[in-house]
């Protein structure tokens, strides 16, 4: 079913009658030509990226909650593509070129915002490193712009100016950055992958990966064994749990990250903010609602929570930068579980494993790649080749050495 | 989260610095150890949903560095050992 | 004897002394600091050593001894801080070096910290603001390290609910001292 | 105006008359009252607009699960948006005002949207604005952001402070209802560290809202007599106005408490609020319950409120919404409110009772299988419509509508962990179960203990249990123990316009949307329609919108599941999350010992991590900083500068074993460096990139003095101690930092050693013969003050490093001053030590970024194969050594008018500018007044046979481009002839 005006009107003036469910509620077949595991954002998005850029449709989505309920639904909302390394920036760009086109591919107004980002700078040493890293966004073919002191009195005027102790020295700027509605991500791209044919079906358990003579051969489930010929692991956080089934170990450790949102207030902010001299970042949802957060707690953790000292962390960060906001009030806060990677940076690979892929260690950047992770992986998927755009993100760049590390602080991951 | 260190006591684990898991301690021999044992050490991780072996360095505290057994799905913390003792075991 | 005229952590020639009601905050320059860690297998001995240095035991992790000459508190596994009066023990570390021999590593720590005397009948309506110490359970004696406006610090219970010693990291003894002042002035 | 819904007894203080305005208008109340409770007894029930349709609203409840009545408090930099009228304490001079509204709270113009609620329905977003696709960014989420939000902030900085503190007990009891109040008593009794925490400003909980009595005295006397008891008992400790946010690991708890709230504005040196960490080894939730409302169509309009709240304000505030009152019930307690209000004056216009049996009363009307199908009234209710048992419609006309629907246990804190509650049938209602957060335990009607018999019986049992007490529990005080069951009814057949989550707007017919698109699960239902989301949580709507959803489903509530709580309990102000961390507190300062001095000088300081370091020294006439930093190189070049450089990490390394460790964290060797001598040493990671670098200054056999940069001092202590406890436990080596115990001082340029001649006691020889290059000893200076003497050197001149006690630094920098005038010693700062270094080509944090190696650094060598150290087996990768890889080299701009900026990309001479065709980059770039230009130094691909080569420098960022050519790093004196001399 098409959403047009014409239908939202019609709607409207006959009771609501006629909307159908947004996607089907299948029971799983015997057998797919491919099933991805993780009905997430990254999961769902392959699935649409599959079906309708690749002809894939014997394709089933496997979920063992509710769709939408992992890290897609639990995130900042933040789309980017402000990176330094020739590993990253092409890929993040190619995302957020697939955020601009989204509604019309999805027929799904996810409320794509791009009324920017802007990283502070505090200090020299830190400007140095911004306009290394503006100058590869730039000549990768992405926007960027260094704004002085004045600009951003000018732009964001309610930054502490006064009695900062680090003053802000200027900032780096992505205009094409923003926000998107997260929930509607994923059920943009479930709708849309569903009416391509892709089953989506929820509440259906992995309690393993079948690997006959070295090959995978499908997944057992708590809905019973569902066949496949190649089978897509987009899982995050629980990546590691998930290939563990396939007796894998992989770079990567489970990490909580808290993030936060303010009672609905009047808008404020223009756009995405981060300080650079503390852990904050903050946007404003279009229903007023300040979202912010910071840095993870630190330690492994599955338990999709964290504790007091993140939460006054991320509060002190933002009175430093903001002091307008000692009299907003925290709504609420939560916490996702993050595959932050050994540099980093993501893997969408092959495994040893014939006919086992894997997509993870998003870190907690895997919203804002949400397009092209799916798209790339898809290609990965149809063609067993990797996607032009993530060439980089491969197992095996640890034991070369190719690491992509953003941050610079080697193999822990708490500290990427 | 609170740390029962095992020569002061309960310590708020806010005056810790997480190391990682407890496997770091198991440097490969420099002597024997072949590329593939580096790589493993350096890069993978178990990553249990369950009782982890970890790091915690009392940076706030002692500066002793401590091992850890800690439920990843709870934070139920259920062993505190001085990893100096575990390693020279 | 040489000539070089010193100054205290807070930038002054006198030590700084603030009263909010009935508690008093007083900058503390007149102490001599040394670390003394136990060599290696020489654990036992060095104790040994510095309960004859102190004339009482060794103190338990936690926990501070005063003894004629010196003070000591814990610091960590086989490791303790001892102090004396300045006038007459700057050199403490030389001092103490030369009882324990290679028994012991030890570091002059004189001027890696701060030191302030918190005290008056409710400094723990002042100490509850700044440090996770548990209050109730703070008995003369105690000594812990613990953080005060994120600056690592020792604070000693030298009269529980009376007085407690303070010692913070000496360059940064202005934010310490500005952290404990607006406390007294929060609290009492 | 008076005070016309104001009736008689309540706990105000009639005494004392308070001023305050509600948009303006000025109205009185008394100490005692809440914001709602005296805008009601004023007779003004309007008092908000809801989120989305902008619906006229009232107060829905009397406490802190209120969705309607939310307001911005105070003005000027104090506004307060989306502030509960219901909790705000009244003072004199409270200023408050109607948000959400234009132009006025009484005509409000986008009260339009309830008009055209047919298109604005649950995720009409997702379906619309698409077309044209350019029309979203410009047109319509402009307007929609133009809609959103509640009340404003005031853009300014928040003027008040918050303080945060730790408190420790045995028992944490939360809420001092019945339950809590007997607890206490009992834990405090009992001798245990208690503390008493409860969000209001009055403890009592629901006595102080009813009229039945406790021990034969009333509710609220016996619980102001408890109170006072406890007050007595010093280790008891009483926390009104605190409110538990959150129940987090291993028994700690954050606590808000308002200090200041209640005030017009903070005592001088107090704060607004506190954030109390609570650490408790057991703790007892004892937060009551919340009534819960019945939907039906245009349950919304104001005057149409829970039951037990209509007979809270009556009870504790002596106010009622009108005279004449009517109540909508499926239960007893209903009733309760009715006898109340009617023996307060009130007149009860009808009892409507769902119940076909429902009790008689003589006193007043009741209908019995009676409903209310709809109201009436703009901006407030004047009439309710009853369908009755035989099916017939009458109309009753009432100001106000009381609604029972039965209570829900306040369970929220039991889910911070993720424990979630468990239905429970004969209350038809959650209760804590499943998990409860480690250490705490529940009573009361938090437990589901509706009576107050119950909740004093469990409360006092609970506290003995929790504490482990012995021997024979105390009496528990006679009080009504009325039967705790409820039958559920959910809302009212075939509404549809009812509302479930009053300030968003979501109604029955929503949830019947969001059932029919597939959004069924509670979490997807939660997020389609934002039932639940808006700033009460859905403390009074979850439950409602479940339960229809289940019936839609053909399920049971506990299958459809429960949106499971997560913290705060209720919202909290940002600024005591953050507490005194603010402006220049934010983090604490480090200033070196030469700070006083420098500042006497008039240093221009900069921040570096938390140190303060002079960045230069300008001089009189000196307009340009660049004035003062070529100065103080030129100067320290022909003659001797001074610098402080305490701020370098100094770690003290002893024991037998010393050496043997510092070659196995250092990649090149130590072991066999002699006693005296001084060595540059380079740290990797385990994975093979460099960490940090520094020297180890060997002062006697088995002991080393190790410094780091500034910036990696903590990191570079934290991984020796890893390194000494997990990998060599067996060495015997000691480590401890004493940065902040030397004040040290470079003396650098051909003059140093003849300033320093001048300091130095003279039995120490620092002639180039008797203290080469690299020594390092234990000396005396000025008449034998203890100090250490190191020749390294960072400029690349003839330099040394002095160190003394840090409260010596003052007098030596002063001394080294005046001593130094007649060379023209020069201070300098940061930026001339940066010039230097970029000058000598010396590596720093610009190029020890974390993604370097040894080869990258030109240090490719230094890697010993001969030893084991950290980092040399990974440092093998080839992607770390690869033929092309990054080298350091010196980059010299062709022109020497053009500029060199650190960040800029290198491109060969000519050929595409782009990402494919990058050949490394510039990590730093200064003005060297020795060259006369400005130079820079990069990794370039293949760097060191490129010398010569003329390349292209751009910043697209910054619009640069320059031709620069490649050169060696060392453009000062290459062959460290200077050092030496």
């Amino acid at each position: 079913m098409r959403y047009s005006g014409f239908k939202v009107i019609k709607e409207a003036l006959t009771g609501h009658k006629g909307w159908k469910p947004a996607w089907r509620d299948p029971d799983p077949q015997p057998h797919y030509d491919i099933v991805i595991i993780g009905g997430g954002g990254h999961g769902l998005a392959t699935a649409h990226y599959l079906a309708s850029v690749y002809g894939q449709h014997k394709v089933a989505v496997i979920e063992k909650g509710w769709i939408g309920g992992g890290n897609v639904g639990r995130n900042t909302t933040i789309i980017r593509s402000n990176y330094l390394l020739d590993g990253n920036e092409p890929f993040y760009e190619f995302s957020l070129k697939l955020w601009e086109g989204l509604e019309q591919d999805l027929n799904y107004n996810a409320m794509v915002s791009q009324r920017g980002i802007m990283n502070l700078i505090h200090s020299d040493a830190q400007r140095d490193a911004f306009i290394r890293r503006g100058n590869a966004m730039i000549l990768n073919g992405a926007d960027a712009e260094y704004l002085d002191l004045a600009q951003i009195k000018k732009e964001y005027p309610f930054l502490n100016f006064d009695d900062a102790r680090f003053p802000i020295k200027g900032g780096l700027a992505q205009r094409r950055g923003g926000t998107v509605r997260h929930d509607a991500v994923a059920w943009g791209y479930a709708r849309a992958a569903d009416s391509r044919g892709v089953d989506i079906i929820q509440n259906c358990q992995v309690t393993g990966i079948r690997i006959e003579d070295g090959k995978c051969r499908g997944v057992e489930t708590s809905k019973g064994f569902i066949g496949a010929g190649r089978v897509g692991c987009a899982v995050a956080g629980n990546s590691s749990r998930l290939m563990a089934k396939a007796g894998m170990r992989l770079p990567i450790e489970s990490h909580v990250l808290q993030a936060f949102v303010s009672e609905g207030l009047k808008p404020v902010l223009p756009g995405v903010i981060t300080f650079g001299a503390g852990h904050f970042y903050v946007s404003q949802s279009d229903k007023g609602g300040l979202v912010f957060g910071g840095d993870i707690d630190g330690y492994n953790s599955y338990a999709q929570r964290g504790n007091l000292p993140v939460v006054e962390d991320v509060c002190e960060g933002g009175m430093a930068i903001m002091p307008m906001i000692g009299r907003a009030r925290l709504l609420r806060m939560w916490g996702g579980i993050m595959d932050m990677s050994m540099d980093g940076s993501p893997i969408i690979d092959r495994t040893h494993i014939d006919g086992l892929y894997f997509n993870g260690g998003w870190c907690y950047g895997g919203f804002k790649a949400t397009p092209a992770s799916g798209y790339a992986f898809a290609h990965l998927l149809a063609r067993d080749e990797p996607h032009e755009t993530a060439t980089a993100y491969r197992f095996d760049r640890f034991r070369t050495g190719h690491m992509i590390d953003e941050k610079g602080m080697g193999n822990q991951p708490n500290l990427h | 989260m609170i740390i029962n260190h095992p020569l002061l006591g309960p310590r708020d684990s806010a005056e810790f610095v997480y190391l990682g898991a407890a496997a770091l301690m198991d440097r490969p021999d420099p002597e024997t150890a072949s590329a593939e044992d580096w790589h493993d050490y350096a890069y993978l991780r178990d990553n249990p949903a369950g009782p982890h072996r970890e790091l915690w360095f009392h940076e706030g505290g002692d500066r002793s560095i401590l091992i850890v057994t800690r439920d990843t799905t709870t934070h139920e913390i259920t062993g505190v050992e001085l990893a100096r003792e575990v390693a020279s075991k | 004897m040489h000539d070089l005229t010193p100054i205290t952590a807070l930038g002054g020639s006198a030590a700084r002394v603030d009263s909010v009601g009935d508690v008093t905050l007083t900058e503390v320059p007149d102490v001599a600091l040394a670390s003394v860690a136990a060599r290696r297998r020489q654990e036992a001995a060095c104790a040994q050593t510095l309960e004859r240095l102190l004339g009482t035991a060794v103190p338990l992790p936690g926990y501070a001894a005063e003894g004629a000459e010196y003070a000591a508190f814990w610091t960590g596994p086989d490791q303790w801080m001892l102090s004396a009066d300045f006038n007459g023990y700057e050199d403490v570390a030389a001092r103490i070096k030369a009882e324990v021999g290679d028994r012991a590593s030890v570091t002059e720590q004189t001027d890696a910290w701060v030191c302030f005397d918190l005290v008056g009948g409710r400094i723990n309506a002042v100490l509850e603001l700044l440090c996770n110490v548990d209050l109730t359970r703070f008995e003369t004696g105690r000594a812990t390290r613990t953080s005060i406006h994120h600056l690592g610090c020792y604070v000693i219970s030298t009269n529980a609910g009376q007085s407690v010693r303070i010692l913070g990291p000496r360059a940064s003894a202005d934010s310490l001292h500005h952290a404990i002042t607006t406390a007294m002035a929060s609290a009492l | 105006m008076t005070q016309k819904n104001r009736l008689n007894g309540g706990q105000i203080d009639r005494d004392t008359t308070l001023s305050f305005t509600f948009d303006g208008k000025h109205y009185k109340g008394h100490p005692g009252d809440t914001l709602a409770s005296a805008l009601l007894a004023n007779n003004v029930r309007l008092m908000g607009r809801s989120f989305k349709y902008h619906r006229p609203r009232g107060p829905l409840t009397a406490g802190s699960e209120e969705p309607n009545a939310i307001v911005e408090l105070r003005s000027g930099a104090r506004q307060e948006p989306n502030t509960r009228a219901t909790t705000a304490e009244l003072f004199d001079g409270l200023s408050a005002t109607s948000q959400n509204r234009w132009p006025s709270l009484t005509f409000d113009a986008m009260a339009i949207n309830d008009r055209l609620s047919n298109f604005l329905t649950a995720g009409f977003y997702y379906k619309t604005f698409m077309w044209p696709a350019a029309f979203w960014e410009k047109i319509y989420e402009p307007i929609i952001r133009k809609a959103a939000g509640l009340g404003s902030l005031s853009m300014r900085a928040d003027p008040d402070t918050y303080d945060k503190g730790f408190r420790h007990c045995d028992l944490l009891i939360i809420g001092a209802g019945p339950a809590g109040l007997n607890a206490a008593l009992t834990a405090g009794r009992a001798g245990a560290q208690v503390i008493l925490a409860d969000e209001d400003f009055r403890m009592g909980g629901r006595l102080n809202a009813e009229t039945y009595s406790v021990a034969d005295m009333s509710g609220a006397d016996w619980a102001r007599q408890t109170v006072a008891e406890l007050a007595t008992l010093s280790n008891v400790r009483l926390m009104p106005r605190t409110t538990v946010i959150g129940a987090f690991d291993h028994g700690i708890y954050g606590a808000v408490k308002r200090v200041s709230d209640h005030l017009a504005t903070p005592a001088a040196g107090k704060p607004r609020q506190i954030l109390w960490r609570i650490y408790a080894k057991q703790t007892l939730l004892c937060a009551g319950a919340t009534e819960r409302p019945i939907a039906f169509d245009n349950n919304d309009r104001p005057g149409i409120m829970l039951a037990a709240s209509l007979r809270a304000y009556a009870t504790r505030w002596a106010a009622t919404p009108a005279q004449r009152v009517a109540i909508f019930t499926n239960n007893d307690d209903g009733h309760r409110t009715a006898r109340d209000l009617q023996a307060k004056g009130v007149k009860i216009a009808a009892v409507i009772d769902t119940r076909q049996d429902a009790a008689r009363s003589y006193d007043y009307e009741v209908l019995q299988g009676a409903q209310v199908v709809d109201t009436k009234g703009r901006l407030g209710l004047t009439f309710v419509e009853v369908k009755q048992a035989d099916g017939s419609i009458r109309t009753v006309e009432c100001g106000a509508l009381g609604v029972s629907g039965g209570w829900n246990p306040n369970v929220h804190l039991t889910c911070h962990q993720r424990g979630r509650p468990t239905w429970n049938d004969s209350l038809a209602a959650f209760v804590p179960g499943g998990t409860l957060p480690p250490g705490m335990s529940v009573a009361g009607a938090a437990n589901g203990d509706l009576s107050t018999h119950g909740a004093l019986k469990s409360g006092a049992e609970a506290a003995r249990k929790a504490l482990g007490l012995k021997g024979r529990a105390p009496a528990v005080p006679q009080a009504e123990d009325a039967p705790g069951t409820q039958t559920p009814f959910w809302y009212v057949e075939g509404c549809s316009r009812a509302w479930l989550d009053q300030q968003n707007d979501v109604t029955v017919k929503d949830v019947k949307l969001s059932h029919q698109e597939g959004f069924r699960s509670v979490e997807h239902l939660k997020r389609y329609t934002t039932l639940g989301m808006a700033t009460d949580q859905g403390k009074t709507s979850n439950i409602g919108g479940l339960a229809i959803m289940a019936e839609l489903a053909g399920k049971s509530i506990p299958e459809v599941g429960t949106t499971i709580f997560r913290p705060p309990y209720t919202p909290t102000a940002i600024g005591v999350l953050a507490g005194r961390m603010r402006g220049k507190e934010f983090h604490p300062t480090r200033l070196t010992p030469s700070h006083v001095w420098a500042k006497e000088r008039g240093a221009v300081f900069v921040e570096v991590g938390n140190w303060l370091r002079a960045q230069w020294f300008p001089l009189p006439g000196e307009t340009h900083w660049r004035q003062s930093v070529d100065r103080e190189v030129t100067a320290t070049r022909a003659s001797v500068g001074v610098c402080d450089c305490t701020t370098l990490g100094k770690i003290d390394v002893q024991g037998s074993d010393a050496a043997t460790f510092l070659n196995t964290v250092y990649c090149n060797g130590f072991a066999k460096l002699a006693v005296g001598k001084t060595r540059y040493g380079l740290m990797l990671r385990e994975d093979g990139i460099a960490m940090d670098d520094g020297t180890a200054a060997r002062l006697a056999e088995d002991q080393f003095v190790v410094t780091t940069t500034t910036a990696n001092a903590g990191r570079v202590y934290q991984h020796m101690e890893f390194v000494r406890q997990c990998l060599m436990p067996e060495a015997d080596v000691q480590l401890i930092s004493t940065t902040e115990a030397w004040a040290q001082y470079a003396v650098a340029g051909p003059n140093s050693r003849r300033l320093l001649q001048k300091i130095v006691d003279p039995d120490h020889d620092i002639s180039n013969e008797g203290f080469p290059f690299m020594a390092c000893a234990n000396i005396t200076v000025c008449g034998g003050l203890r100090a250490r003497l190191f020749r390294i050197s960072f400029s690349g001149e003839l330099a040394f490093e002095i160190a003394v006690p840090s409260r010596y630094g003052d007098a030596l920098m002063r001394r080294l001053m005046t001593e130094g005038e007649e060379f023209d010693v020069t201070p300098y700062g940061t930026e001339a030590l940066g010039v230097m270094r970029i000058e000598k080509g010396h590596a720093a944090g610009n190029e020890l970024n974390g993604t370097t190696t040894a080869l990258n650094l030109g240090m490719g060598r230094m890697v010993s194969k001969s030893k084991d150290s950290i980092g040399s087996k990974l440092s093998e990768r080839p992607g770390l050594n690869e033929a092309d890889a990054l080298m350091q080299v010196g980059l010299r701009p062709l022109s020497a008018e053009d500029k060199v900026t650190a960040g800029g990309h290198l491109m060969k001479a000519s050929g595409l500018v782009d990402a494919a065709h990058d050949q490394g980059y510039v990590t730093s770039a200064a003005y060297s007044p020795t060259l006369g230009r400005m130079i820079g130094l990069g990794f370039l691909k293949d760097g060191g046979n490129r010398m010569g080569e003329t390349l292209r420098l751009v910043s697209p960022v910054t619009d640069l481009t320059v031709e620069v050519e490649v050169v060696s790093a060392h453009f000062v004196d290459p062959e460290g002839e200077r050092v030496r001399a």
